[in-house]
């Protein structure tokens, strides 16, 4: 048969493509699809705002479950060097703005505070260097005097700092009980603060107004915070220290000695706020009979409750709704008239009703508050803060104060307007930087992410093994349950890594390394990230 | 579920042609990683036919083969018995079809795998419509949804197929439902899948924003809210055990949230509504779940 | 050329018997070849069945319509089909009938025979008085009578194409030739 | 040499057998049926390593085909008709996806009305699938087709079709020459093709390709097609050499003198040498073609084979209706430039199993002075 004579194989050009890829869609850059962006932008957390210092609370808990210790001392101290402090004596009202407090209790900050502030004591922080020839005098060595030698050291200022005691600290020092607040603590807070360098302690000056007026000339600004300086009493009752004391003088004589001591065993207080209740309990750790007699309610006294609850736990009588109207020194000691009160006004004076009642007491301690040296406050181009400017406050608004003075301090000396970052909010924050600052209501968490839990419960000392001694009274929870509580948090509107938006990204765009990096050559810009992000720290713009 | 300890490795190439937010490549990714790169896949006719890339490029780091739309099943098992006989048993041959290619024009093949218990993991994602052709009805497009060929809502009468019993029926080794919007159980049951040996089915609730009228933001957020409305129900069946629901919520949010956030339900009355309603609710309750 | 028709009913082994006939043809060193006409395979239905025999090889593949042989399996078929259509003059039809072969009257010019093949079969166990299994006795018959196949090499078809009762079948086969 | 009786099918089960495919994945249909059966009993009995997968219809039968040939195995089926029919969609893709499926089609018509005899309409219907198709005529040639198939396919990277006529091929008991495995396996090398689903080398096949590529990938399907004569050619030779048995793409029988040419596909060759043999004895020079690859269509040689004859008589077993019988098309297509070309008649014969007898034949090139070669021919 005929054949027509054909190629034999078959070459590679005969078979030259197949219907295979090899190749990746890399080429495809998706992110040309988009009309909007994710954008990376914390936001404020609402115990942020809650705290007077502002405190980055998120911040520094992410960094303890990160396990970051060194990052979570930094994060509290560029708001607060008094974080072990403030674990322990602040009533945290960064708590009471938590936004998990209505889904199944606040966070306990304070316990996660302490425990990070315990740490801190063992971390100094890094000195700062000198970068301004300029000079600050600060009058008084309490935590907001310390606090703003604190930050302005931090700035880069030169501070002489005055103290008329032997000791900083103020009331840290002088005044808190060692069972709230021990001793070493706040010593050790103190001395941390001062390894920022740049400040120059003068202790033992007592500053009138002539030495503000020094001072004023002689620095390139002042700040005063003398604390109050004298004792409040009421009308018909003089300090004698034989029948009738100050608390706050015993308190200190307390700090400074470990005891007092008193002639008789029948002791009655009077006041309702915190040093009342301070004296007190300290008194009622000699074994002796104590009564607090204040014009409010117990419900409605200013003490913080946890010191009320413990006072009547350790056997402390409160007579309250009573207003001291007479006291009579008799030979067995004092006689006290007491009339009921109906209510107390806003400015102190108690309505009084019918009711009279007496009562025998060794001894009396007035603890009603104190009060300022008014004639400083005149002086013009000073600063003022702390409980002299403001009047009796907490640690944590002395500390505000003075790191407020601090930074309006530095913007005068740097002629730059000082302004709060956000009025509304109060809020400031010396270092970060953010365009936008929103506080992260509850509605915005993505409480998908989360399940209930409870707080964890603190261990207290009992009552009768606390009333002998000084020994702080809330036990220092263990590590485990710091860790369980601090995985509560939230985190509102500050990156803890969790990675969410990294998980749900359908484009692979997303990397979480401290915070959220979008790669836009591919991100199409669905929103997912921004959606479902637990704790609203992604935004989505307009792509132009 | 600690997204920190999901692993890094991604087996998916960016610049896919998915739609923005959708729950398909967000699903596949993440089968993806449970499954590992001992996988391929085979995939009929659907969405991500186009989703994984135009020639001569590619979106999947592991094999894949495209294949027509009624024959997914049937090819994988023609795979794997490939697979057996060059000794490599241990390569998951995984089927990645849509409900059309599954509930419909696939349901024939699929049962016959799953009849002669075919070692493969079929899934699919089930976006409720023929989304890739441009949003028409199909089995699993659910009662009173828009869709272009339903154009007034699919009729109340035509309810979901129940395709999680179909599988059960052929007693395969591992049957389960799923959505990438709850991730501990999708990474659990894939994981199951993937370690059961025989015909294994997952089938996934996927977002379509288009599809579905949904802005692409609200994607996973819409699979939870159907779970969590009990349109939709985690559930697993282990073979030799009974089904288990292997979620439920706390009380389930009323249909109405559910449809009401979709555009495809917007035409919807409360009347309508209270008939989905109830039955969803005779679902649950013959789950138990009421 | 030698071509051979069966007819039968399905289930009767009719297929089975051209394939053991066409088997032994070429075990005697013939070409050969067997097939059947097949409808849907219906028990009870008549069914064709053809075999060719020729000392070259084979190329035609149409039905057989002018046979040398006709073997019936069911006497009771020849009332129905026309089993002779198309014989070659002095062609032979194999009738398995207990009648007598003057009972048949075809018109066609060929030869008849009757044999009791049914009888045999159910001796042997082989199938049921309603539906006896003739279609190896019968091949026996057919040897005998045509003496066109050998005996021998039937017996070494058998097995490759019956699957039960290969012995019985075989004994059945030699009294059917015997008797013959 | 090794010589033995068995059914048409049965000689394709063993050509498969011979073959040592990895997966076979089959659906009954008669007349197919008795190739699978084997095919089975020789899965179980262990004769044959491959799996066998009983799938439930031909369309995931030969979708299972696809999955395995993908996965870089020899994969193998077989069906008819309306089975064929159902495999219509993968039979493309499987060619687009040029993968080297080797797959029997015992012939058989399409309804409707119901019919399970043989004509060609079948396979004819699928000519343009990228398939390269093989008729086959007797036992011997559907085993040493199967053979050659898988070696052609996998060269060509196309896969093939090789068809058998149901009945008076398939159910046919004929004698046929058995090979040895060892003779096979010489000729038939293991499968190892260059690209198929690695989990070590990850690649996708057949993702969306636009059109400038497609238009490319198909130019791509005839390129090969057009390569493939060679391939072919080299398979005949090879066979030949291992076997001793002469094939090509067609074969001429009594064609050097004739005047008078048969053209046919299939099993009943057989039965026009017969009608040849007859009227060469009444003094007529008839001839006949018989043409084993439709796909790639052998125009080339056709048309120096039968250039010079006076009639061509195309005897088709299959119609494109309202045109003209599928092989008359490419028959005369072959022939359209030759200045002389020959009378070519489009006939057509034997639907749905109607008998073909010799004398039909004979009678029908007799009558050759009065065919016409303008329209379609049917018997009377």
């Amino acid at each position: 048969m005929e054949s027509v004579d054909y190629q034999n194989v078959i070459s590679d050009k005969d078979i030259r493509r197949f219907p295979i890829s090899i190749t990746t869609t890399e080429v495809n850059l998706t992110g040309s699809w988009r009309f909007y962006k994710p954008e990376f932008k914390e936001k404020i957390s609402p115990c942020s705002v809650g705290c007077p210092a502002n405190t980055n609370i998120p911040k520094y808990i992410h960094y303890l479950l990160k396990n970051d210790m060194d990052r979570a001392v930094e994060v509290l101290r560029r708001e607060n060097p008094f974080p072990a402090t403030c674990g322990r004596v602040c009533p945290h009202f960064c708590q009471s703005k938590c936004n998990r407090k209505d889904y199944d209790g606040a966070v306990e900050i304070k316990q996660i505070e302490r425990f990070v502030g315990d740490y801190a004591l063992k971390v100094p922080p890094k000195k700062a260097k000198v970068l301004s020839s300029k000079k600050v005098a600060v009058v008084g060595g309490g935590p907001a005097g310390l606090s703003c030698a604190y930050f302005l050291a931090l700035g880069g200022y030169r501070v002489d700092l005055f103290e008329k005691e032997r000791f900083l600290g103020g009331l840290l020092i002088y005044g808190i009980p060692d069972y709230r607040l021990p001793k070493e603590v706040a010593t050790k807070e103190i001395e941390n603060i001062l390894e920022v360098g740049n400040i120059n302690v003068n202790l033992g000056v007592d500053v009138n107004k002539e030495k503000v007026e020094e001072l004023k000339k002689n620095y390139d600004a002042v700040f005063v915070a003398l604390g109050l300086s004298e004792d409040k009493t009421p009308g018909n009752v003089a300090i004698d220290n034989e029948h009738v004391f100050s608390g706050y003088e015993l308190l200190k004589e307390i700090k400074v000695n470990g005891r007092v001591d008193l002639d008789g065993d029948n002791i009655s207080v009077l006041g309702g706020g915190n040093v009342a209740f301070d004296i007190a309990r300290s008194i009622r750790r000699a074994g002796k009979d104590v009564n607090i007699i204040c014009m409010e309610t117990l419900e409605t006294s200013p003490a913080f409750e946890d010191e009320k609850k413990e006072a009547i736990e350790e056997g402390i009588k409160v007579v309250d709704s009573r207003f001291l109207q007479n006291l009579k020194i008799t030979d067995r000691g004092l006689h006290l008239q007491l009339r009921g009160v109906d209510k107390v006004l806003d400015n102190y004076e108690p309505v009084l009703n019918d009711y009279v009642e007496y009562m025998d007491t060794d001894i009396l301690i007035v603890a009603i508050g104190r009060k300022r040296e008014e004639s400083i406050l005149g002086i013009e181009g000073v600063f003022f803060g702390g409980d002299f400017y403001n009047g009796a406050k907490t640690v944590i608004e002395a500390v505000a104060s003075g790191k407020k003075a601090a930074f309006e301090i530095m913007a005068k000396l740097e002629g730059k307007e000082f302004k709060l970052m956000n009025e509304d909010d109060q809020f400031f924050r010396s270092t970060d930087d953010f365009d936008e600052y929103k506080v992260i209501p509850f509605e915005r968490i993505n409480i998908n992410y989360f399940s209930e839990q409870k707080p964890i419960k603190l261990s207290r000392l009992a009552a009768n093994e606390r009333v002998n001694n000084f020994n702080e009274i809330v036990m220092k929870p263990s590590l485990e349950k710091i860790l369980r509580e601090a995985k509560r948090c939230f985190s509102c509107g500050v990156c803890n890594e969790c990675k969410t938006c990294w998980f749900f990204c359908p484009d692979m765009c997303i990397d979480v390394h401290e915070k959220v990096d979008f790669d836009y050559s591919f991100c199409k810009g669905c929103g997912v990230c921004s959606e479902e992000c637990p704790r609203g720290v992604i935004d989505m713009v307009e792509d132009k | 579920m600690d997204f920190r300890e999901v692993t890094n490795i991604e087996y998916m190439n960016q610049g896919d042609f998915a739609c923005p937010g959708c729950g398909a490549g967000l699903s596949m990714r993440h089968a993806l990683k449970v499954l590992g790169d001992k996988t391929l896949i085979v995939m009929p006719a659907s969405c991500w036919s186009i989703i994984s890339g135009v020639f001569p490029t590619a979106a999947l780091q592991v094999p894949l083969m495209h294949v027509p739309f009624a024959t997914a099943a049937a090819v994988a098992s023609g795979v794997k018995n490939a697979f057996r006989k060059k000794g490599q048993e241990d390569v998951n041959v995984v089927c990645w079809a849509g409900d059309g290619g599954t509930f419909d024009i696939g349901l024939q093949a699929l049962s016959g795998a799953a009849e002669r218990k075919e070692d493969i993991i079929y899934v699919c994602y089930d976006n409720e419509a023929y989304m890739n052709t441009g949003i028409q009805r199909s089995s699993a497009t659910p009662p009173g949804a828009w869709t272009t060929t339903t154009p007034t809502g699919n009729p109340l009468i035509y309810e979901k197929k129940d395709m999680f019993n179909i599988v059960v029926s052929h007693n395969p080794a591992y049957v389960a439902t799923a959505t990438i919007a709850y991730p501990d159980d999708f990474y659990q049951k894939f994981e199951k899948a993937k370690n059961a040996k025989g015909f294994r089915f997952i089938h996934l609730l996927s977002a379509c924003p288009p599809g579905w009228r949904i802005d692409s933001k609200d994607s996973v957020k819409t699979m939870r809210l159907a779970v969590e409305s009990g349109v939709f129900v985690l559930m697993e069946k282990e073979q030799g055990k009974p089904t288990k629901v292997t979620y439920k919520p706390d009380r389930f949010v009323p249909i109405k949230e559910y449809l009401l956030s979709q555009g495809r339900y917007k035409h919807l009355d409360k009347d309508t509504i209270n008939k989905l309603q109830i039955m969803i609710n005779e679902h649950l309750a013959s789950l138990g779940l009421l | 050329m030698i071509e051979i028709r069966f007819h039968g009913r399905g289930g009767q082994g009719a297929v089975i018997a051209s394939k053991i006939l066409a088997y032994a043809y070429f075990l005697d060193g013939y070409h050969s070849q067997a097939f059947p006409t097949y409808g849907a395979e219906r028990r009870g239905a008549p069914v064709a069945a053809y075999v060719r025999v020729d000392d070259k090889f084979i190329n035609v593949r149409s039905p057989v319509v002018n046979p040398d042989y006709v073997i019936v399996m069911s006497g009771k078929l020849a009332d129905t089909v026309d089993v002779s259509s198309g014989i070659k003059e002095n062609g032979l039809i194999l009738i398995n009938s207990e009648l007598n072969a003057d009972y048949y009257n075809f018109e066609e010019k060929c030869r008849v025979m009757c044999f009791d093949v049914s009888g045999i079969a159910l001796k042997y166990g082989l199938g049921t008085k309603i539906m006896p299994i003739i279609n190896v006795p019968i091949l026996g018959v057919f040897s005998k009578i045509t003496n066109s196949v050998s005996l021998e090499s039937l017996k070494r078809a058998t097995p490759r194409f019956v699957s039960t009762g290969i012995d019985k079948n075989i004994e059945a086969l030699e009294e059917a030739y015997n008797l013959a | 040499m090794n010589k033995d009786m068995m059914l048409g099918s049965e000689a394709v089960a063993l050509g498969v057998k011979l073959s040592r495919p990895k997966v076979i994945s089959a659906y009954p249909i008669t007349p197919q049926t008795h190739i699978i059966e084997k095919l089975s009993e020789m899965v179980d009995g262990g004769e044959l390593d491959a799996s066998f997968i009983r799938v439930e219809s031909e369309l995931s039968a030969i979708s299972a085909a696809l999955g395995a040939s993908q996965a870089g195995v020899r994969a193998f089926t077989a069906t008819s008709s309306h089975g064929l029919a159902l495999m219509h969609e993968i039979l493309h893709w499987i060619a687009g996806s040029r993968l080297p499926v080797v797959l029997v089609n015992a012939n058989r018509a399409i309804g409707s009305p119901w019919n399970i005899w043989t004509d060609q309409s079948d396979s004819m219907s699928q000519r343009d699938l990228g398939w390269m198709q093989v008729y086959c005529e007797t036992a011997q040639e559907a085993l040493d087709t199967v053979l050659q198939a898988f070696y052609v396919a996998e060269k060509v990277l196309l896969p093939i079709m090789v068809m058998i006529d149901g009945f008076i091929l398939s159910h046919t008991l004929e004698e046929v020459i058995i090979p040895s495995q060892e003779q096979a396996d010489k000729f038939l090398p293991p499968y190892k093709p260059e690209y198929f689903l690695d989990v070590d080398n990850p690649l996708s096949f057949g993702n969306a390709a636009k059109g400038d590529v497609f238009y490319h990938l198909r130019e791509d399907m005839q390129c090969s097609m057009e390569a493939s004569f060679g391939v072919i050619r080299e398979a005949h030779n090879r066979f030949d050499e291992a076997f001793g048995r002469k094939y090509d793409f067609v074969e001429g029988y009594c064609l050097d003198d004739a005047e008078i040419v048969f053209v046919i596909a299939g099993a009943l060759t057989g039965t026009i040498r017969v009608a040849v043999d007859k009227l060469r004895d009444l003094g007529i020079k008839a001839g006949l073609l018989k043409i084993r690859y439709f796909r790639p269509f052998p125009a080339d040689i056709i048309k120096e084979l039968l250039k010079t004859k006076e009639h061509v008589i195309v005897l088709n077993r299959s119609v494109s209706f309202g045109s003209a019988g599928q092989l008359t098309q490419e028959v005369k297509n072959a022939l359209y430039y030759e200045p002389n070309k020959p009378n070519i008649y489009d006939y057509i014969l034997s639907l749905g199993g109607k008998d073909v007898f010799v004398e039909d034949i004979v009678n029908l090139a007799k009558d050759v002075g009065n065919l016409k070669t303008s329209k379609m021919l049917w018997r009377e």
